[in-house]
């Protein structure tokens, strides 16, 4: 079959972790020959909506991308061009025949690794970095502290919000701050947070992209996210004529094969390996739900 | 080698030079896009296509044009009293906040004939309020205002970031920092249906012209010229300094304000804060380019947003790193700098 | 004649279509003391700046001591032995006089000032030629004419021998003149070379050995001081025989204004105290005295421009409230500031918006500008005032200082204005300027004008005045009349020596 | 309240506020310099931004750290050039100028960026510089860890900042560029030739702000992110203020607000996010406005800042 036009519009650049999934799903879909990709980067919010026009007018097919800043504008645009997909990272809901809208739920995967950190602290504290309490940071960092306090009741979880998406070394401060007030594995929804670990010489999670040839000796465990499944739902809609309008969040879940933890062996104790192990099953089999809570972190 | 500046500037000078830098801007960009790995000629003829090629892309030149018109307008007025303001972006984000404030909890459910109006006119105020701070430390502590304007802006943004936290939070926005919208109703009219392109626009040009009215034509335009050249002389001549002063104060933050306003109730519906891509330094640069003539504005604007546009559909339609949109507009600023500066002097040996 | 320290060979310099230097040569001799005299943009200041690196002249050279410098090259100028004193002075009011001094005399690549070295010279010159001032003081907050020899000091610090000073006395008073020449003086018997602009001919005739004319950028004449006349180098600068017009026996009319103990207080300092005066229709009050005694405010309140703390002010027989601007224009009283540059017109805006801008009320209708009765007025003030070089729509700043002085003079005088108040009117202009300037004053009393000519200039004062009072530490004397005047009497008066008397008397 | 002396006595946090401070200290450093010949330079922030980009491209591709550093400076002081050839040489508005370096400098690193860079999942990295601890003074109780272990690059920043307060106010040069920002006319009648001066201050000025973002790639972090010189560079420009245009007084305020900034993340790991970020954020431009205001009457601005000095013009 001819290859899918798919256009990708990256609001920050396609370095920033999260783009970066999108990015690599795509280009590997592309490599397939299942689609042809095109992409935009460091969109403005407000050059967001006349990028989505121009890929309709040019004939993508399918449109990916994020529209946090525009979700207004964003359906009126869907809705100006019926005949074009969009599948949106978005907080809001789908609309129409032709608005999809995904979230990013990797949380399964942090509440894993949080199982390993439990088990794996000395000082009985752990600290997480964020960018801003939205709800999907705050789902991520509430699992992997969920995950610790499974296994360890007693620990200590510490939270810093940076205040912005694209500041490592700032990120770098902050992991070096929950250090120094004891913290002794970090969980970095952040880029940045990992290089404050490997100063110190303490272990840490990644969250999205797995971190750990970054950081070889650092980061031990990554709430890997993948974007594949979602991608394909929607290539599977457009291609048989299904209204794409609809919620894919659930295709990146861990039983749908979204999300997973990516780990080395051998750093955690090996019981808590078997006990992570064991949970990891259950909730593939859909037995276990992590809990998602999406208040702010305290 | 000296510069020596020219009392008379011929026509054909004050037309050629412009065109020549678009063209050195055009020409730099090109070795860029080259390096790109991109025909260079063609990536030329797909800038004026991204800029007015389709309905939608001369739509969009328009619609960003119109907020950069609002801050030229700003930046243009107080400069020529040599007040410089260069706090337009702060400006711009207090009148956005106001009014996406004020619609949803002080005027919400107002008929748009009311509504609009009066959220339009605070917004202005808001820009209003945030130039007379700066203004009043000049006129009380001789404080010059480029450093404080400047630093207000970024008080602007964390201020208004701070509200889309907190207070001002819309609840139905997942947690993510942005305003509670601006009502429906309260939305400007669109001026074509399937495009951005709203009243704003309507509202930008017949403000330039008033201005320009005012500035060529008008008791106060001639005050506030002579207060900017020459406050002591103004003073002798009976010039209220202060109170022209102030006037243009208001005039400038109130554009900026209304710049504000109108991208919120144009175009986005609510505030986050990333509602302007630089919108108010990119006023200076437009009011720079037009001379300071109010009229020049509009068309400095225009091409801002055209070089803007064009260049970023450019970049998509070939494929070619997107920033190129940013640097093709700088180029344009820079040379552009270049050609203004020998419209006004010659080089003598 | 020995052997000349400097030459100027051929020198001409361009400015647009304006030729300010053509073919200018001019040799100076060690120890000589050579004056530049010429009208208002005759080019002096150019040749000057010429001289010492600042312009690179079109064509001609430079010779110090035999040797060519090299054009457009200050360093060079300043190491052949050249220092300069500028017409507005170049200093820096933030920094110390230490540093204002010391700035560029050292190499710039050395790593550590020798401020004690510098120190110890500067004292030593301030000995030498009687300059005193406090190394450390900031210069901001020195005096004009401390800051003047700080300007003397800078160029002599730099071992200059031949030192030029572009209109030294314009801002000085009497005395302080009088001190700088003596100095210049001593500084020629000790070897030095000077040239120096004025447009002063008292001093220029009993401090120069020589006399070099400049007109229209041209050189027209080189004379030994003893052997000419104030009457010559003023016909010479001019090009025709100018002569300073003569004050009429007249009889004032009633009073127009009067002033009754009004006091001004400004940052918590009485500038004004308690000023007594009196002016009618048809005289001339002159009030002279020393700068930064309060003549700045006298002139500022009567302007409109500064407002009273305390006492009585009569505008024609009634009281006045607080005097805005546009109630002293409205009221017919015609102003000229004191310094032209800074209050009396706009530089970049066109003369006809110059002429208008302090009456918009007249040429206005319903906000929007009357340009064409702006342009008409500016028009009839060109005419009648001989404003030369501009037309109305030009820029004012293209206008040569006299020309400017000029145009303010006809703005106010023009619509014939019941009262003149004319602040250092003559300040800086040429003797053809001078003589116009006083003419017009003249003729606006003889019909009915009542003018207060605030002065520095004593004789300009006893010229023109009918009655003159001086102010003293922001206080006025009892007028005395212009037949009881002369220079030691108001010298006394400037002093504050009325006071003694009063004291004594009681 | 003992959770902020807590926090106040460690010595993590001193040694966070040298490390957030060292890109601040450069910058405001430059930035500095650059107004005390009289040029005003908004060009920070696109500078930092290319220093950022190029010091770290070049280590990328096998230059060693230093050379790295250097030749960010190097491109600082091309975009100095610039800015210079329009202040300068043509007295063109420095605001508008500096605002046009800015935003080309920054598109142009971006640019740059992704056509010499292949885009990968995370931004590709080098090995940043290290920690070295002074010997002796490291071992000192406290102060040692807080002060002396870092990594070269501050130190440097503090080294250059004392040489700067020595150099303005102690050498034949520093005079002259003072001169230069207060009065060029008297400097230019002294012999010295401000328009070089003004060039070799903003250049020097630049090549330091382009230090500053290198600081960034080369030590506080491994890898060049697009916009991730966040704003940094007004800060500087605010310092500069702040400083009273004094080095010793701008490293000072560096520190200050860099002290703000690392105290704000370590309470927010003892209180929680209980008082909004942004307050802290302010700080520094707050501070510096009313600097301002306290110090304008003082009249300590250089005078001849953001004008224009043409040769031969009246
Ligand atoms: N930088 C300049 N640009 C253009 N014209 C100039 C410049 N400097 C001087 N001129 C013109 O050259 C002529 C000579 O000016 P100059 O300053 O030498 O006169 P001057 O003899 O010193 O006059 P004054 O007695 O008023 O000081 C004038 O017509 C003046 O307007
Ligand atoms: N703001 C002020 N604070 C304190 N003293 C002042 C202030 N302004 C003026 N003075 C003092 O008041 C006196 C009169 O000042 P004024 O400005 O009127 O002098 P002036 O006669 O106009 O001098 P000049 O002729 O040099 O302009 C001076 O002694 C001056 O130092
Ligand atoms: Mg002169
Ligand atoms: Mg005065």
């Amino acid at each position: 079959a001819t290859p899918v036009k798919v256009a990708g519009i990256h609001g920050s650049p396609v370095e920033n972790a999260w783009n970066s999934v999108l990015h690599k799903a795509l280009q590997d879909a592309a490599k397939d020959g299942t689609i042809e990709y095109v992409f935009s980067e460091g969109v403005s919010g407000t050059d967001y909506p006349r990028a989505m026009r121009e890929y309709a007018e040019q004939g993508a097919k399918l449109i990916i991308g994020e529209t946090f800043p525009v979700e207004k504008q964003a359906r009126e645009v869907a809705a100006d061009y019926p005949d074009t997909a969009f599948v949106m990272g978005s907080s809001g809901k789908e609309a129409g025949d032709n608005f999809g809208v995904f979230g990013t739920w990797n949380f399964d995967g942090a509440y894993l690794a949080g199982m390993l950190a439990g088990k794996m602290t000395k000082s009985n504290v752990v600290g997480s970095v964020g960018a801003m309490p939205i709800p999907e940071v705050n789902m991520l960092i509430n699992a992997f502290a969920a995950g610790v306090k499974a296994v360890n009741p007693d620990a200590k979880h510490l939270v810093t919000f940076i205040g912005t998406f694209f500041d490592p070394p700032k990120a770098r401060e902050a992991g070096l701050a929950q250090i120094d007030a004891g913290a002794d594995i970090l969980f970095g929804e952040r880029i940045g947070t990992a290089d404050a670990a490997k100063e110190r010489g303490i272990r840490s999670v990644g969250s999205l992209v797995d971190y750990t040839p970054r950081y070889p000796d650092t980061v031990f465990a990554n709430a890997l996210w993948n974007f594949r499944p979602i991608l394909n739902a929607a290539l599977a809609d457009v291609a048989s004529g299904k209204p794409t309008g609809r919620d894919y969040t659930a295709y990146g879940l861990m039983k749908e094969g979204g999300s997973d933890i990516v780990f080395v062996k051998g750093i955690a104790p090996a019981d808590a390996e078997a006990a992570m192990e064991a949970k990891r099953a259950e909730i593939k089999a859909g037995t276990f739900d992590v809990p998602r809570v999406a208040d702010e972190p305290k | 080698m000296r510069f020596e500046r020219r009392e008379h500037r011929p026509l054909a000078l004050v037309i050629a030079t412009p065109m020549l830098a678009i063209l050195a801007a055009l020409a730099i960009s090109g070795v860029l896009i080259a390096i790109a790995g991109a025909p260079v000629l063609e990536a030329y003829w797909r800038i004026l296509k991204g800029a007015f090629g389709s309905r939608l892309s001369a739509t969009e030149t328009l619609t960003r044009a119109t907020p950069l018109m609002l801050t030229g307008l700003a930046a243009a007025v107080a400069f020529r009293a040599r007040l410089w303001n260069i706090g337009a972006e702060g400006q711009l984000y207090l009148g956005a906040i106001t009014v996406a404030a004020a619609s949803s909890h002080l005027l919400g459910g107002l008929p748009p004939v009311v509504q609009i109006p009066a959220l339009l006119a605070l917004g202005a105020i808001a820009g209003m309020v945030l130039l007379l701070v700066p203004l009043w430390l000049r006129l009380r502590f001789s404080v010059d205002e480029v450093v404080t304007t400047l630093l207000l802006n970024f008080v602007a943004v964390l201020f208004v970031s701070m509200l889309i936290d907190t207070v001002l939070k819309d609840p139905a926005a997942f947690g993510w920092p942005q305003s509670q919208s601006v009502e429906d109703g309260a939305m400007l009219p669109k001026l074509l249906s399937r495009s951005r392109l709203h009243l704003g626009l309507g509202i930008a040009l017949v403000l330039a012209v008033l201005l320009h009215v005012v500035q060529s034509r008008t008791v106060f335009g001639l005050q506030s010229r002579a207060a900017g050249l020459n406050p002591q002389a103004a003073v002798f001549a009976g010039v209220p300094l202060g109170r022209t002063l102030v006037a243009v104060a208001c005039i400038s933050g109130g554009l900026a304000g209304l710049a504000g306003a109108v991208e919120v109730m144009g175009v986005k519906g609510y505030v986050t804060t990333d509602l302007s891509p630089g919108y108010g330094y990119s006023g200076i640069v437009v009011a720079m380019l037009a001379n300071l003539h109010p009229l020049g504005v509009v068309l400095a604007a225009l091409f801002t947003a055209t070089m803007f546009v064009g260049a970023d559909g450019m970049s998509r339609s070939m494929g070619i790193p997107s920033y190129i949109a940013d640097l093709t507009v700088s180029l344009s600023l820079l040379t552009m700098l270049v050609a203004l500066f020998f419209t006004q002097y010659r080089i003598r040996r | 004649m020995a052997v000349p320290v400097l030459e100027i060979v051929d020198v001409s310099k361009r400015f647009g279509t304006n030729l300010a230097n053509d073919g200018i040569s001019l040799s100076l001799a060690k120890g000589e003391i050579v004056a530049l005299l010429g009208e208002n943009g005759a080019g002096k200041t150019t040749l000057m700046s010429i001289l010492f690196g600042h312009y690179v002249p079109d064509s001609g050279r430079v010779l110090v001591d035999g040797t060519a410098l090299p054009p457009g090259k200050p360093r060079a100028a300043i190491r052949a032995g050249i220092g300069m004193v500028h017409q507005h002075f170049s200093l820096a009011p933030n920094l110390t006089v230490l540093e204002n001094v010391m700035t560029g005399t050292e190499s710039l690549w050395s790593p550590r000032s020798r401020r004690a070295e510098a120190r110890a010279k500067l004292a030593d010159i301030a000995r030498r030629f009687g300059l005193g001032v406090d190394p450390d003081a900031r210069l901001g907050d020195l005096s004009v004419g401390e800051q003047q020899r700080v300007e003397i000091l800078k160029a002599l610090y730099n071992d200059a021998r031949i030192l030029v000073l572009d209109e030294p006395t314009a801002v000085l008073t009497q005395a302080e003149a009088e001190t700088l020449f003596s100095t210049l003086k001593v500084m020629a018997r000790q070897g030095l070379s000077l040239i120096f602009i004025s447009h002063k001919l008292d001093e220029v005739m009993a401090t120069a050995d020589r006399i070099v004319v400049l007109r229209g950028g041209r050189h027209v004449a080189d004379r030994k001081a003893l052997e000419t006349s104030k009457a010559e180098l003023a016909e010479l600068m001019v090009g025709r025989s100018v002569a300073r017009p003569v004050r009429e026996a007249a009889v004032p009319g009633e009073t127009v204004l009067e002033a009754a103990a009004v006091t001004v207080r400004q940052h918590g300092v009485d500038t004004l105290k308690a000023v007594d005066f009196r002016l009618r229709a048809g005289e001339v009050l002159g009030i002279v005295g020393v700068s930064g005694n309060g003549q700045g405010v006298l002139a500022r309140l009567l302007s409109g421009t500064v407002s009273r703390t305390a006492g009585d002010l009569l505008l024609f027989g009634k009281p006045v409230d607080r005097l805005t601007v546009a109630d002293v224009v409205a009221a017919g009283i015609g102003r000229i500031p004191e310094d032209r540059n800074a209050e009396g017109a706009i530089g970049e805006m066109a003369i006809w918006e110059n002429a208008i801008l302090e009456r918009l009320g007249d040429y206005a209708r319903y906000g929007l500008v009357d340009r064409v009765g702006g342009m008409r007025f500016a028009g009839d003030i060109i005419a009648q005032f001989d404003v030369r070089g501009g037309a109305p729509a030009t820029r004012t700043r293209l206008l040569s200082g006299g020309n400017m002085q000029k145009l303010i003079l006809g703005r106010n005088l023009i619509k014939r204005p019941r009262i003149l108040l004319a602040a250092q009117p003559a300040r800086g202009l040429d003797e053809g300027a001078v003589a116009a300037v006083h003419e017009r004053i003249l003729q606006a009393r003889k019909a009915g004008t009542a003018v207060l000519l605030i002065s520095e200039d004593l004789d300009e004062v006893m010229a023109l005045a009918d009655r003159i009072q001086a102010i003293v530490g922001g206080r006025l004397s009892p007028p005395i009349q212009n037949e009881e005047a002369d220079r030691q009497r108001l010298g006394l008066m400037m002093a504050g020596e009325w006071q003694a008397e009063v004291t004594h008397a009681v | 309240m003992t959770a902020v002396l807590d926090i106040l006595a460690s010595a993590g946090l001193w040694a966070a506020v040298l490390r957030i401070a060292t890109p601040l200290i450069l910058g405001t450093l430059g930035a500095l310099l650059c107004e005390r010949a009289g040029v005003l330079n908004l060009g920070i922030e696109g500078i930092m931004t290319f220093g950022a980009m190029i010091g770290w491209l070049s280590v990328y591709n096998g230059a060693d750290l230093w050379t790295g550093l250097l030749v960010a400076a190097i491109a600082g002081a091309v975009f100095g050039a610039l800015h210079a050839l329009l202040t300068v040489t043509l007295g063109l508005s420095q605001h508008v100028s500096g605002l046009g370096v800015t935003l080309f400098a920054s598109s142009l690193s971006y640019f740059l960026f992704r056509l010499l860079v292949p885009v990968a999942g995370t931004p590709p990295t080098i090995e940043p510089f290290q920690s070295i601890a002074i010997p002796g003074l490291s071992d000192l109780p406290f102060v040692g860890p807080a002060l002396f272990v870092q990594t070269p690059p501050t130190y440097l920043a503090i080294l250059i900042a004392l040489t700067m307060a020595y150099g303005l106010f102690r050498t034949p040069l520093g005079l002259a560029i003072r001169m230069t920002g207060e009065n060029p006319h008297a400097a230019e009648a002294q012999g010295i030739n401000p328009m070089t001066v003004r060039y070799g201050a903003v250049m020097a000025g630049s090549a330091l702000m382009g230090m500053a973002g290198a600081f960034l790639t080369l030590s506080a972090f491994n890898s060049f992110f697009p916009t991730m010189v966040q704003g940094r560079g007004w800060i500087c420009i605010a310092l500069v203020v702040f400083s009273s245009w004094r080095p010793g007084r701008a490293l000072l305020g560096a520190l200050l607000f860099a002290f703000f900034d690392g105290f704000q993340l370590r309470l927010q790991t003892t209180l929680g996010g209980t008082v909004p970020y942004q307050l802290f954020l302010m700080i520094p431009y707050i501070l510096s406005i009313a600097a301002l205001a306290i110090m304008a009457r003082r009249a300590r601005v250089p005078q001849a800042l953001m004008q224009p000095y043409r040769r031969g013009e009246r």
